[in-house]
């Protein structure tokens, strides 16, 4: 048996995957979106599994509350702040030094994806908002490219597989962008929801890779792993053909840069304005109580609220707008936001 | 009557993980706003509401014993 | 916040956990049996969230093979053939430095995991075969510790957690040594399914440490992520009162030593016999199909069957004692014993 | 009639995911051991079996309608 073979024994001696789906998954390039805890779980479950190709895309680096529960990260790489996606890529190339590994360090945004997408077989969920993963459900369809969705929160999360043509999108299933400020910055994170969400993307991912196309999952799974709860829920129904990004006449609506989230260094400011892709306004209330039993500094009136958090003050207004004082970053004042928003 | 169960932070807002509620006849929808403006759910926008573990359209109309399920999806990752 | 506060938070901010429980976890000491693919996931998952000590036993060294799921391992481990337990541990100290770490290369039996159990809170299961597993299960219920078992193998696997005096044990379960030659040497693996047990492992785990016993599982997880099913069944109703490792009188049959496994070198021949602990006997036609379906030459007559294997040559008695020829290394063999019946 | 739904290398031995068994009034024990001898399983010593979600000892007695599900314990890790 030669290297590689031994190398990938056990997966090829299960049954559904064998040889020719090895050979498969050795030809494919997934991109993976962010690199926190789901991407660098997945993206070393990709890498172990022999893919062709990773491109990780990641705008943060390295910090110590990120190795709770992320995965290829080490204390040095905290302590030097190395940037998420570089880091990752080392330790990928000592994993398998077989799978070449793209690391691009910058916002995913549409311009910069649209321009990725060339060869790519297969998108994976690793962002940390919902404003990126539209974007991914829209250059999804796109580009007839898969997209596997997977979120997670507390000891809480979810997947679902999407496949262009034929299940409905992230957009027929969340009709507008969530913002019920309840993400790991407020409500925390613990690993094994996080490992339990990768777990599911991982397999449909081995999946689509390997041509198992009729194995795919057509549910959405939710579950809780400390109320020990799991829900596999049919989800066909909400596939609507007049849907902007999956319908008859799709308009990619994430895909129109000018529909993005608008940031901007405030003039002669150490500020950063922040204006959300869609004007749905925030619903200040429940964020205020969000942020509250996060144990966060929070101050307002009814029209706006603000908050402290790492060297900041964040306001955020009814319409969605913030504003972050304290820095000229605008990739800081995103995560400051996402981080706070979801 | 129909149970209602919740999840991740609906279970909190609610200090209690299913909830018995008369929706027989409600569409989803309406269910959806009853919701709100009944209980101290708060806004229901972007929650996504399962019928007898399938997803269903706001035009979707419930039936007696139909095991009701709200969804929030959430955003970390 | 200091560096630990801060490298905790997220799993601080997880209200069932917080700060108090973020403490307790801080003085536990896990012992983790066997580190393959459930043991590299479960240590690193705990050496993240912050436990006192991980004691890691295991006596195999890194293959090639081992890195499509086994974390914490890279190529580099697998040219030098570091013992597995050694391997993770040196990965684990760059993961956390403030977790004390406790390599053991070595045979996990009886007389050397008793010695071990002095201030030991949690046993893992990270084994990949029954014997080792029952053995497990007598040391948990001797002890009063609790026993999170998990198993797995194709996209297959289980988790189910044992507490002394409170929860059926494995015995309970499953009344005989189960000899089925479904083995990831057999069918294969894929790492999902690896996540998917660990996540649940982890999840346990995190809720026995923390303190939080009332939040534990009391169901058996079983599931298939390639078949896209989950079950979770209530065990309650096996709890047998005559038990001989939870009942009322316990006798710990699996921490006899007469009735280990026997493994001896046989006198002037390079061959090891291997007797197992319990004389329920091998299925040989079974395994006979087993063996052949994964594409492993075998021969044999109705009352042995021999099969090639990793340039030894086995050969399998009705009555469950085997021959290993072409080995005079007595863990060598148990692997290819353990590698082929499960 | 009741259905059996087949787990591991249980499916695979059968070629399918379920069977319907005529099982009522029969112990748990007593399925095994017709399972043994009537269907191409193999020996069903350690497969754990499970009534309406719940193990049962060898001697609960199934009734009409109830699913049975035979769980193989496998020792990969």
């Amino acid at each position: 048996m030669d290297f590689q073979t031994e190398r990938y024994s056990r997966q090829m001696l299960f049954k559904a995957i064998g040889p020719e789906g090895q050979k498969e998954i050795g030809k494919k390039h997934a991109l993976v979106v962010g690199v926190g805890a789901l991407g660098t779980h997945t993206s070393e479950l990709l890498a172990r599994a022999g893919v062709k190709k990773l491109t990780l895309i990641d705008r943060d680096y390295v910090d110590m509350s990120n190795l709770q529960r992320q995965h290829l990260f080490t204390e040095r790489d905290a302590e030097k702040a190395w940037p998420k996606a570089e880091a990752a890529k080392a330790r990928l190339k000592e994993i398998n030094s077989q799978v070449e590994v793209a690391a691009v360090v910058a916002q995913a945004d549409a311009v910069l994806l649209e321009a990725l997408m060339e060869d790519v077989d297969l998108l994976i969920d690793g962002t940390d908002n919902f404003e990126t993963r539209f974007l991914m459900n829209d250059l999804a369809q796109k580009y007839k490219v898969p997209y596997i969705f997977g979120a997670c929160v507390g000891s809480f999360g979810m997947a679902f597989t999407i496949i262009p043509g034929v299940t409905p999108c992230l957009q027929c299933l969340i009709k507008k962008l969530p913002m019920q400020g309840q993400t790991c910055d407020t409500v925390g994170i613990i690993a094994p929801a996080v490992q339990m969400v990768t777990a599911h993307q991982g397999a449909e991912a081995l999946k689509i890779l390997s041509g198992n196309l009729e194995a795919i999952r057509k549910t959405y799974v939710s579950f809780d792993l400390w109320e020990n709860e799991y829900l596999s829920l049919k989800a066909g129904a909400l596939k609507d053909s007049g849907c902007l990004s999956c319908g008859e006449n799709p308009e990619y609506p994430f895909l129109q840069t000018d529909r993005e989230m608008k940031v901007a260094v405030l003039c002669g400011r150490n500020t950063v304005q922040i204006r959300p892709a869609e004007s749905g306004g925030l619903p200040l209330e429940q964020l205020l109580h969000q942020w509250r039993s996060a144990g966060l500094e929070v101050g307002g009136n009814p029209f706006l609220i603000s908050v402290a958090k790492a060297g900041t003050k964040a306001v955020f207004f009814k319409d969605g707008r913030a504003l972050i004082h304290g820095t000229k970053d605008l990739n800081e004042a995103r995560k400051i936001y996402h981080s706070l928003v979801g | 009557m129909n149970k209602i169960m919740l999840f991740a932070q609906l279970k909190e807002d609610m200090g209690k993980s299913s909830m018995e509620v008369v929706a027989a006849g409600k569409t989803v929808g309406e269910l959806r706003a009853f919701l709100e403006k009944e209980t101290s759910l708060g806004s229901l926008d972007g929650i996504m509401i399962a019928v007898n573990e399938e997803f269903a359209k706001d035009e979707w109309i419930i039936e007696e014993k139909d095991e009701i399920a709200l969804i929030p999806p959430v955003s970390g990752g």
